[in-house]
C-alpha cells in the first residue's frame, strides 16, 4: 500500500502519465470533433499509423520537426477527406468506411515503407523532439517535472485540447459543428452547409489523429515500426465516450488512462507483480475504463445525430 | 559444386524488421547475393494463412521454405508431408522426430552469448539492479533472459532483476516507458529485448545490453555488449544439404550455438577499455570452454520473474 | 382583393415540384404583401409544406421562380432566403434538443469564421425581443426540457432575431394548447403591426378565420381557390379544401354501460418535467366518451401512460373490468382489450422503416392468425393491412410501402384502423386528430363515435377544448396531477372548463 | 446538386456499379504493383486466379470465409437490433476457449455427441461475453460500442494468460498454446487433403437459420422493431429488454461459433493469434451484406476471396505482401460506395 502512495506521489510517475497521454489527447480530440459533428470515425487507428509514418518519414528525408508535424497533419487530413466524402455526402455506413480506412491506411503505410526503405535493417532514427523545460514553471515542485519538462509536442497536445474546447464552445463555427451532431436539419434550416461542416470536422479531426500518431515517432520514440500504434486509436474512441464528448473531460480521461498504464508498469515490480500474471496488469486500464464508464454513465450526452447520415430534403 | 542456385522462399508472421526474423532474412539475402540461392519472401502472414502460403510456395516449385511455425505446428507438418520434394527449414518448438522427413527445425539457441553478455553486465552494474523488458514470455525470449541472468550472477551474486513483458512485439514507446519505470526503480543496466529499451537507457544515462542484433552504432554511449544471433551457419548448412539431396528431418538448432558460429558476443566497440578486466577474463575463459565443449549454458525456457 | 396592404414582398410563380411519381406542387402562384397575413389551406398531403420549403430554399423547384422584394431568389439556397428576410417555423421543429435556447437562436446568426460567439449581445437582444413580443423563454434552458409551446416561441424568436420580414408558420398551432395558441396570435398581431408579412398554414379553420386576411387553398398540389377571409366562411373553406361538403358528426345520446376501467386513488411518479397523477379516481364506462382536458404538462401523459400500460400506479389501484391486473405492461393492456392511439405517431405509434403491413400488426404479431407457434404468417398480415387500408381510406402506394412516406393524416388513419378493427372494449385516444385536415379529422371523430355506439369505453385526451366538448359525454379536467369531478355533457362552457384548467375550480371545490 | 434515392434500381445499376467497383479495385492494385516495379498487366488476373483459379484456391477462399460468415452473422443480428456489438473478436476467443477446455479430453465422448456439446458450450461462452455489455447497457445505460470494444483487449489478454497458465500445453515446449483437442472434437474435412472443413457447412446452415429467424418468426420481427424504433416497440408491447438479451445471446453465440469452428475445424488448438481480426472484419462483412444473413455469406466469400487472391498475387507478381490488405480495403470501400450509388442518383 505504501508502495502505491510512493508511486502516486512521485513526479516521474505523473511525467510518464502525461507522456503516455499525449498521443491519446491529440487523437481523442480528433475523434471528438468528428463525433460532435455526427460522424463516428473508426479510421482512427489507421490514420494514426499514417501520421506516425508520414511525420517521421518527412523528418528523415530532411524536413524540420514542425514541418514534419505538418506533413503528418496533412496526411491525416487526406484520409479524413476520403472518410468524409464517403460518409457525409454519400451517407455510407460509418462502420465499414471507418474500418476500411483503418485497413487501407495501415496497409498503404506499410507498403510505402517497404518501397521507400527496401533494405531491411533497423528502421532509421531521426532527431526527435527533445524535452523542453519551461523556464520558471518547470521549477515548481511535483507539477514542474510532471507537466513542464515535456517535449513541445506534449505542450501542443494540451494547447490543442484547449483550442478544441474554445472553438467548439465559444465560436459560431463550433456551435454549428455541435448542432450538426445534434440535429443536422436544424443547421440546414439556418442556411448553413451541413455537408461542408461535417466534412470539415472529419478532415480536421483526422488530421489531429495523425498528429497523435506522429507523436509516437517524433516525440515518444524516434523511428517508425509496423504496428507501433498498437490499439491506441481504439482507446481514444473509448476516451471520447468516457469524456461525455467534452474536451476537458476527455483530456482528463486520457491522463487517467495513461496514469493507469504508468501505474501498472510500476506495480508489476511490486509484490503484486509476483502474485498476478502480467496480463492482469495489461488488462487493468481497460477494465478500469469500463468500470469508470459504469460509474459515470450518462447516456443523454451522446450527440443525437451521431451515425445518422443527413441528406437535404429527405423524409 | 556444379549446382545452380536453389530456390528459397521465406514465410514470416511478422514484418522482417522484427529482430528474430531479421536474422533469417539477412542470412538469406546474403546467400542470394553470393548466388547460392534465389530468394523471395512473404511477411506479416497471419498463422491462419500460413499453411496456405506454404502450399502456394511448394506448388510453385521452390526447393526450400524457411520460416517459423510456432503457432501452426500441426498444420505445417501436414503440408510438409504432402510435398516430400520440398525442404522445410522451420523455426519450431518441437524436435525433428515429430514431423515428416523433409521438415527440419531450428531456433535461436544463443544462450551462450547471452550468458557472456550477462557477465559483462554483472561487472558494470553498480546497484546490482537490472531491468529486463520483453515482448512476450516465449521460449525464444525466456531462455536468453535466463542465460543472461546466470551470467550476471557470476559477477554479482546479489543481483536483483526487474522483469516485464509488454504484450507486443512492436511498441517501442511502451517498451521505453516500461524501461523508464525500471530505471526510476533503481536499475542501472537494461537488458534490451525490445526496441525502445536502449533509448530509455540512453536518455537516462544508464547502460544497456543488446540482444539478437547489434545496435551499438545507434547507442554508442549506452549499449555495452550484445548477444548476436548469426543465422548464416544454419542457412548454409541447409542449403548445402538441399544441394546434396540430403536434406532430412534434423534439429538445426545446434547451428545457432556459439561453437558453430551461430552466436557471438558483439565486439565491445565504444566500450573497449571500459569493462573491468576481471569480467573480460571470465568471458574469454568461458567462451573458450564453451567452444571446446567443456562448458554449457543451461537452456531454461520457463517465464522469468522479477526478484533475485 | 389585397388593397390596404403595402407593396408585394413575395411572388411565387408557377412552382412545380415532383418527388419521383408524386407531383407535390403544380404551377402554384402566390403573392404576399407587406403587413398581410395569408393562410394556406389544404388537405394532408396537398403540398403546403413542400411549397413553403421551396420558398425557403430547402427544396429546389423543378419549375417556376421565387421573387422576394423584387429580387429573384436563387433556388435551393436557404441562406439566400434567410438573408432576404424570410423566417420559417417548420411543421416539425428544427431545434437541436441538447443545446440551449440561446445556442439554437445563435446558430447561423454570425459568420462561421467569427472568432467570438457574441452570445452576450445576442442574449440581450433575445431578452428585448421576448419582452416586445411576449415570447417568454429562458435563453439558457436546454431545449429538451421545454414544452412544445416554449419550443414554438424559440422558433419564432429565431426568425425575429434575424429581422425576418416574412414569416412562414407551418401548422404552428397543431401541438399548442388553446391558451398557447392565443398567446401566439397575440404575438403575431404585434409582428404584423411592425410590418411583418405572414404566411400561415393551419387545419384549424377558426384560427384561420381569426388571424388571416386572405386564404389560399391547395388541393392535390394546385391552387384551387383564393379569397379574402372576410368574404368566406368556415364551411366554404372546408368545402374548397376537400372538394365536397363536410358535416360534423351529429350528436347522439350515449347509452352508458358497465365500468370497464377504474382508477382508485391512483398516484404515479413524476417523470422529468412531466407531472405525475395525484390521487386520481376515475371510471371509464362502456358506451361513453370520457373527455380529458388540461394545460399541457399537468399529468395527461401519466394518465395516458397508465391506461396504455407504460405506467403503473405507485399508490392506489387500476381495475380492468373489476379486477386489478397482476402484471401491467403494454402487452397486458393490449390483451385486456384496450385499443391505444398514441399521442406521438412518429415516435410511439409507428416504425417508420416498417411497411404498412408490419405496422398494422405491431400489437398483434404474437397472436393467431398473424403467427402460429412463433412463425409469422405474412399472408394473413397483409390481408389485414389491406383491409385497414381499404376501410379507413389510407392513401398509400400499398401495404408494402414504408410508412414514413405517408402524410401524417394517413399515418394516423392506419393507427386508427389497427385499433378499431380489433373492436376494443376500451379505447385510449390521445390527441387523435393532431395535425389532421378537416376531412380526416371528421372521419376520425365519426369512427370514435361509432365505436362508442357499439359499446366501447373511450378516453379522449385533447388540447382542443371544442373537440372535447363536441365529442365527450363526460369531461374531466387535470390540473397539477389532480382530477376534477366528471361533468356531464352540456353542463360546462369552455370558460368554466378553462377555470378548472388553471386550478381555480379545485380551490373552490376544496 | 444533390443525391436522391431511387426507389427500385434497375438491374443494370445493380450489376453495373459493383462491376465498376471491382474495376476500380483492379486499377488500384495494378497501379500499386507498378509502383513496386512489377508488371501491372497480369495483376487483376492473378488475383482472380489466386482466389478461385483452382480447387485449392477456391477451397482456401471458402476456408477463410468460414469464420467471417459466423462473425458477419453475429454483427448483422446485433446491428439489426441497434445493439452495436464491436466485440465479436472477444466472443470468438471465448468460444474457442470453451471448445478447448471441454474438447481436450475433459469430455471423452464420441464425435456425434461431443461436437454438438462443444458448439453449444462455445455459444454459451460467447453469449456470456456479450451479455455483460448488454446488461451494462440496459441497466446503467453504458454505451456498448465502447464496452464491447474494450472487452476485446481484455479477452485477448485473458486468453494469453490461459495459454501461459492453466491451458498451456505441457508438450508445447514453452510456446503459449493449448493442448490439441481430441480427435472426436475435430470437425471433419470436407475434401481430404484440403483445409476446408465442415465448419463451412455449419456456417451456411447458420446463415439460413438466421435468415429464417429474422424474416419468418416473431423473434425476428421483435428484433427488427426494437432496432428501428425502440419506443414504438415498447409501446406496442414488445419485451424490449428481453429482446436485447435474446439478441445478445444469439449474436455472441454466433461469433463464438467462429472460434469453435476455427479450433475444431481448422487449427485443432488455441493460440493467441487464432483470429487475424475476424471479429472486426465481421462488421465489414455484415454491413456489405446490408445486414442480410444470406448476403453475409456472399460478402464473406467476397472479402475472403479478395484477400486470398491479392495475397497470392503479391507472391506471383513479386510485390510486398501488404498489397493484399490494400487491395482488400480498396475493394471494400469501392463496393460499399457502389452499393450506395446503386440506389442513389444525382439530381442537378
Ligand atoms: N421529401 C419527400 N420525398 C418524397 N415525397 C415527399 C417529400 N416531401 C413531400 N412528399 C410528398 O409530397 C406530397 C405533399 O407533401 P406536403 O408535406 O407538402 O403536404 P402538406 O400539405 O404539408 O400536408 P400536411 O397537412 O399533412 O402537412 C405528399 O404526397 C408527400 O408524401
Ligand atoms: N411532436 C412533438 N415534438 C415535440 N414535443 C412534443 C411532441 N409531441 C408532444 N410533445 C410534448 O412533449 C412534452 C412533454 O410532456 P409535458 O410534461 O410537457 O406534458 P404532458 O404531461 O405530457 O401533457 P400533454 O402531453 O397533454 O401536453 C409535452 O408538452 C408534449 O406535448
Ligand atoms: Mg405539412
Ligand atoms: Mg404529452
Amino acid at each position: 500500500m505504501s508502495e502505491l502512495f510512493d508511486i502516486l506521489l512521485s513526479a516521474s510517475f505523473w511525467a510518464a502519465a502525461i507522456r503516455i497521454a499525449s498521443p491519446l489527447i491529440f487523437a481523442a480530440m480528433g475523434e471528438l470533433i468528428c463525433e460532435r459533428a455526427g460522424v463516428l470515425n473508426l479510421g482512427i487507428e489507421g490514420i494514426m499509423v499514417v501520421g506516425a509514418f508520414a511525420g517521421w518519414m518527412a523528418v528523415y528525408s530532411g524536413m524540420g520537426l514542425w514541418p514534419g508535424v505538418a506533413v503528418a497533419l496533412a496526411s491525416g487530413m487526406a484520409f479524413g477527406l476520403l472518410h468524409a466524402t464517403l460518409t457525409v455526402p454519400f451517407g455510407l455506413s460509418q462502420h465499414v468506411v471507418g474500418l476500411g480506412i483503418t485497413l487501407l491506411a495501415t496497409s498503404a503505410t506499410y507498403y510505402a515503407y517497404r518501397i521507400a526503405l527496401p533494405q531491411v535493417n533497423t528502421p532509421p532514427k531521426i532527431d526527435a523532439f527533445d524535452p523542453y523545460a519551461i523556464p520558471g514553471l518547470s521549477d515548481l515542485p511535483l507539477v514542474g517535472e510532471a507537466l513542464f519538462t515535456q517535449t513541445p509536442l506534449t505542450y501542443a497536445a494540451f494547447v490543442t485540447a484547449a483550442l478544441v474546447a474554445f472553438v467548439l464552445f465559444r465560436t459560431p463555427l463550433g456551435l454549428a459543428i455541435r448542432a450538426c451532431g445534434e440535429n443536422p436539419a436544424a443547421v440546414a434550416a439556418q442556411g448553413l452547409p451541413v455537408t461542408g461542416l461535417r466534412m470539415g470536422a472529419v478532415i480536421v479531426g483526422s488530421g489531429l489523429m495523425a498528429v497523435g500518431g506522429a507523436f509516437l515517432t517524433m516525440s515518444a520514440f524516434d523511428s517508425f515500426f509496423f504496428e507501433m500504434v498498437n490499439g491506441r486509436g481504439w482507446i481514444c474512441i473509448a476516451l471520447v465516450v468516457f469524456g461525455a464528448w467534452r474536451p476537458g473531460k476527455t483530456l482528463l480521461g486520457a491522463v487517467l488512462f495513461a496514469a493507469f498504464d504508468a501505474l501498472q508498469i510500476r506495480l508489476q515490480q511490486t509484490e503484486l507483480g509476483a502474485v498476478l500474471p502480467y496480463q492482469a496488469f495489461l488488462a487493468a486500464p481497460y477494465i478500469l475504463s469500463i468500470l469508470a464508464l459504469v460509474v459515470m454513465s450518462r447516456r443523454a450526452q451522446v450527440p443525437a445525430a451521431l451515425m445518422v447520415p443527413f441528406r437535404k430534403g429527405e423524409r | 559444386d556444379g549446382h545452380g542456385p536453389i530456390k528459397v522462399a521465406g514465410i514470416y508472421t511478422v514484418p522482417v524488421e522484427q529482430q528474430w526474423v531479421s536474422r533469417i532474412h539477412i542470412a538469406a539475402e546474403a546467400a542470394a547475393a553470393r548466388g547460392d540461392i534465389e530468394y523471395e519472401f512473404t511477411e506479416n502472414v497471419a498463422n491462419t494463412d500460413y499453411p496456405r502460403v506454404m502450399r502456394e510456395y511448394a506448388e510453385s516449385g521452390v526447393d526450400m521454405i524457411v520460416g517459423e511455425i510456432f503457432g501452426v505446428e500441426r498444420e505445417a507438418r501436414e503440408v510438409a508431408g504432402e510435398y516430400p520434394d520440398t525442404a522445410f527449414l522451420m523455426g519450431s518448438s518441437f524436435k525433428e522426430d515429430m514431423g515428416p522427413a523433409n521438415l527440419a527445425v531450428f531456433d535461436n539457441y544463443i544462450q551462450d552469448a547471452a550468458y557472456l553478455s550477462g557477465i559483462i553486465a554483472g561487472s558494470m552494474t553498480e546497484t546490482g539492479n537490472i531491468g529486463m523488458v520483453g515482448g512476450f514470455p516465449i521460449p525464444e525470449v525466456n531462455r536468453l533472459m535466463h542465460a543472461f541472468m546466470a551470467g550476471v550472477r557470476e559477477m554479482r551474486e546479489d543481483a536483483t532483476f526487474q522483469v516485464s513483458f509488454i504484450g507486443s512485439w512492436f511498441d517501442p514507446p511502451k517498451a521505453k516507458e516500461t524501461a523508464f519505470a525500471m530505471i526510476e526503480n533503481g536499475a542501472d543496466i537494461m537488458y534490451a529485448e525490445r526496441f525502445g529499451v536502449s533509448d530509455a537507457a540512453q536518455e537516462r544515462g544508464v547502460l544497456a545490453i543488446g540482444n539478437v542484433i547489434d545496435t551499438q552504432a545507434d547507442y554508442p554511449e549506452t549499449v555495452v555488449a550484445s548477444a548476436i544471433w548469426h543465422f548464416e551457419p544454419t542457412m548454409d548448412a541447409a542449403i548445402a544439404a538441399v544441394k546434396a539431396g540430403e536434406f532430412t528431418a534434423a534439429d538445426y538448432g545446434r547451428y545457432s550455438f556459439m561453437d558453430r558460429g551461430g552466436s557471438s558476443l558483439a565486439p565491445l566497440g565504444t566500450f573497449e577499455g571500459k569493462v573491468p578486466q576481471e569480467a573480460l577474463d571470465l568471458v574469454a575463459e568461458r567462451e573458450a570452454a564453451i567452444k571446446a565443449g567443456e562448458f554449457s549454458v543451461e537452456i531454461n525456457d520457463s517465464e522469468p520473474t522479477s526478484g533475485s | 382583393m389585397t388593397e390596404g396592404f403595402g407593396e408585394t414582398v413575395l411572388r411565387l410563380a408557377d412552382i412545380t415540384v415532383r418527388f419521383g411519381p408524386v407531383t407535390a406542387n403544380e404551377g402554384v402562384s402566390l403573392e404576399l404583401r407587406r403587413g398581410e397575413v395569408v393562410a394556406l389551406l389544404g388537405e394532408n398531403g396537398a403540398g403546403k409544406t413542400t411549397l413553403m420549403n421551396v420558398l425557403f430554399g430547402l427544396y429546389a423547384a423543378d419549375e417556376g421562380s421565387v421573387e422576394l422584394f423584387g429580387q429573384s431568389l436563387p433556388p435551393g439556397n436557404p441562406r439566400a432566403a434567410l438573408e432576404a428576410g424570410v423566417g420559417m417555423v417548420h411543421q416539425h421543429f428544427t431545434l437541436a434538443e441538447n443545446l440551449t435556447v440561446l445556442d439554437n437562436i445563435a446558430l447561423g446568426t454570425r459568420s462561421l469564421w467569427s472568432p467570438v460567439s457574441g452570445t452576450r449581445a445576442l442574449r440581450a437582444r433575445v431578452r428585448a425581443l421576448a419582452e416586445e413580443y411576449g415570447l417568454r423563454v429562458d435563453p439558457d434552458a436546454t431545449v429538451a426540457n421545454l414544452t412544445v409551446g416554449q419550443r414554438q416561441r424559440v422558433e419564432i424568436l429565431k426568425a425575429l432575431v434575424r429581422d425576418a420580414r416574412i414569416l412562414i408558420l407551418d401548422e404552428p398551432t397543431a401541438v399548442l394548447t388553446p391558451q398557447e395558441s392565443l398567446d401566439l396570435f397575440a404575438t403575431l398581431r404585434r409582428a404584423v403591426a411592425n410590418g411583418l408579412s405572414i404566411l400561415f398554414i393551419s387545419h384549424k379553420l377558426h384560427e384561420v378565420e381569426a388571424v388571416s386576411d386572405r386564404v389560399v387553398v391547395l388541393r392535390h398540389g394546385r391552387v384551387v381557390a383564393e379569397a379574402a377571409t372576410a368574404q368566406t366562411s368556415r364551411a366554404e373553406m372546408a368545402r374548397l379544401m376537400v372538394g365536397a361538403d363536410i358535416a360534423a358528426p351529429a350528436p347522439r345520446p350515449a347509452r352508458p354501460g358497465p365500468v370497464r376501467v377504474a382508477l382508485r386513488d391512483v398516484t404515479t411518479p413524476a417523470r422529468g418535467t412531466a407531472t405525475g397523477l395525484r390521487g386520481v379516481s376515475m371510471e371509464l364506462r362502456a358506451g361513453q366518451v370520457t373527455g380529458l382536458v388540461g394545460v399541457s404538462g399537468n399529468g395527461q401523459t401519466a394518465l395516458a401512460g397508465l391506461i396504455a400500460g407504460l405506467e403503473r400506479p405507485e399508490r392506489g389501484t387500476l381495475e380492468i373490468d373489476g379486477k386489478t391486473p397482476a402484471v401491467w405492461t403494454p402487452r397486458t393492456a393490449v390483451r385486456a382489450g384496450i385499443g391505444r392511439i398514441p399521442e406521438d405517431r412518429h415516435g410511439e405509434g409507428t416504425v417508420g422503416d416498417f411497411d404498412l403491413t408490419e405496422n398494422a400488426m405491431m400489437e398483434l404479431y404474437s397472436r393467431w392468425p398473424f403467427s402460429r407457434a412463433g412463425w409469422i404468417d405474412r399472408t394473413s398480415a397483409r390481408a389485414w393491412a389491406q383491409k385497414i387500408i381499404k376501410r379507413y381510406d389510407v392513401r398509400c402506394p400499398g401495404p408494402e410501402a414504408p410508412i414514413r412516406l405517408l402524410s401524417g393524416g394517413n399515418m394516423q388513419k392506419l393507427i386508427l384502423g389497427r385499433v378499431m378493427e380489433t373492436a376494443p372494449d376500451v379505447i385510449l385516444a390521445n390527441q387523435p386528430v393532431r395535425g389532421l385536415d378537416i376531412g380526416a379529422l371528421t372521419y376520425v371523430h365519426e369512427q370514435l363515435l361509432a365505436a362508442r355506439d357499439r359499446g366501447a369505453a373511450i378516453l379522449l385526451i385533447s388540447e382542443d377544448l371544442d373537440e372535447v366538448i363536441a365529442l365527450s359525454d363526460v369531461i374531466h379536467v387535470l390540473s397539477e396531477g389532480r382530477l376534477s369531478p366528471g361533468f356531464e355533457r352540456g353542463t360546462m362552457t369552455p370558460t368554466e372548463l378553462g377555470a378548472w384548467m388553471t386550478g381555480a375550480g379545485f380551490e373552490d371545490a376544496a | 446538386m444533390r443525391l436522391e434515392p431511387i426507389p427500385a434500381p434497375s438491374l443494370a445499376r445493380r450489376a453495373g456499379f459493383p462491376a465498376l467497383a471491382l474495376g476500380l479495385t483492379a486499377l488500384i492494385a495494378m497501379g500499386l504493383a507498378a509502383l513496386a516495379g512489377a508488371a501491372p498487366g497480369e495483376v487483376a488476373w492473378l488475383v482472380v486466379k489466386g482466389a478461385a483459379g483452382s480447387k485449392f484456391a477456391l477451397l482456401e477462399t471458402l476456408n477463410r470465409a468460414t469464420p467471417l460468415i459466423f462473425t458477419g452473422l453475429a454483427v448483422a443480428v446485433a446491428f439489426r437490433a441497434k445493439l452495436w456489438n464491436i466485440g465479436a473478436e472477444a466472443q470468438l476467443y471465448l468460444g474457442a476457449v470453451a471448445t478447448v477446455v471441454l474438447g481436450t479430453g475433459l469430455l471423452d465422448w464420441p464425435a456425434a455427441t461431443l461436437l454438438p456439446v462443444l458448439a453449444v458450450a462455445a455459444m454459451a461462452a460467447g453469449a456470456l461475453a456479450l451479455l455483460v455489455p448488454t446488461f451494462l447497457k440496459t441497466r446503467f445505460g453504458v454505451d456498448e460500442v465502447v464496452t464491447t470494444l474494450l472487452l476485446n483487449f481484455v479477452a485477448l489478454l485473458f486468453v494469453s494468460y490461459l495459454l501461459e497458465g492453466p491451458l498451456k500445453d505441457p508438450m508445447g515446449l514453452g510456446w503459449p498454446k493449448s493442448e490439441p483437442v481430441i480427435d472426436a472434437a475435430r470437425l471433419p474435412r470436407i475434401a481430404e487433403g484440403l483445409r476446408l472443413h465442415w465448419g463451412f457447412g455449419l456456417a451456411l446452415i447458420a446463415a439460413v437459420l438466421v435468415w429464417i429467424l429474422q424474416t419468418r418468426t416473431i423473434w425476428g420481427f421483435e428484433i427488427r422493431a426494437v432496432g428501428l424504433n425502440l419506443k414504438a416497440a415498447r409501446f406496442a408491447g414488445m419485451p424490449v429488454n428481453a429482446v436485447l438479451v435474446r439478441t445478445a445471446i444469439l449474436s455472441g453465440g454466433l461469433a463464438a461459433l467462429a472460434g469453435f469452428s476455427e479450433v475444431a475445424g481448422a487449427k485443432g488448438n488455441l493460440t493467441t493469434d487464432l483470429s487475424p481480426g475476424f471479429g472486426y472484419t465481421g462488421i465489414i462483412v455484415a454491413m456489405l451484406a446490408l445486414l442480410h444473413p444470406l448476403g453475409v455469406v456472399v460478402a464473406a466469400i467476397f472479402v475472403a476471396g479478395i484477400f486470398v487472391g491479392a495475397d497470392s498475387m503479391s507472391r506471383a507478381a513479386g510485390v510486398p505482401s501488404f498489397i493484399a490488405d490494400i487491395t482488400l480495403a480498396s475493394a471494400l470501400l469501392a463496393m460499399i460506395l457502389a452499393l450506395g450509388l446503386t440506389s442513389l442518383r444525382i439530381r442537378r
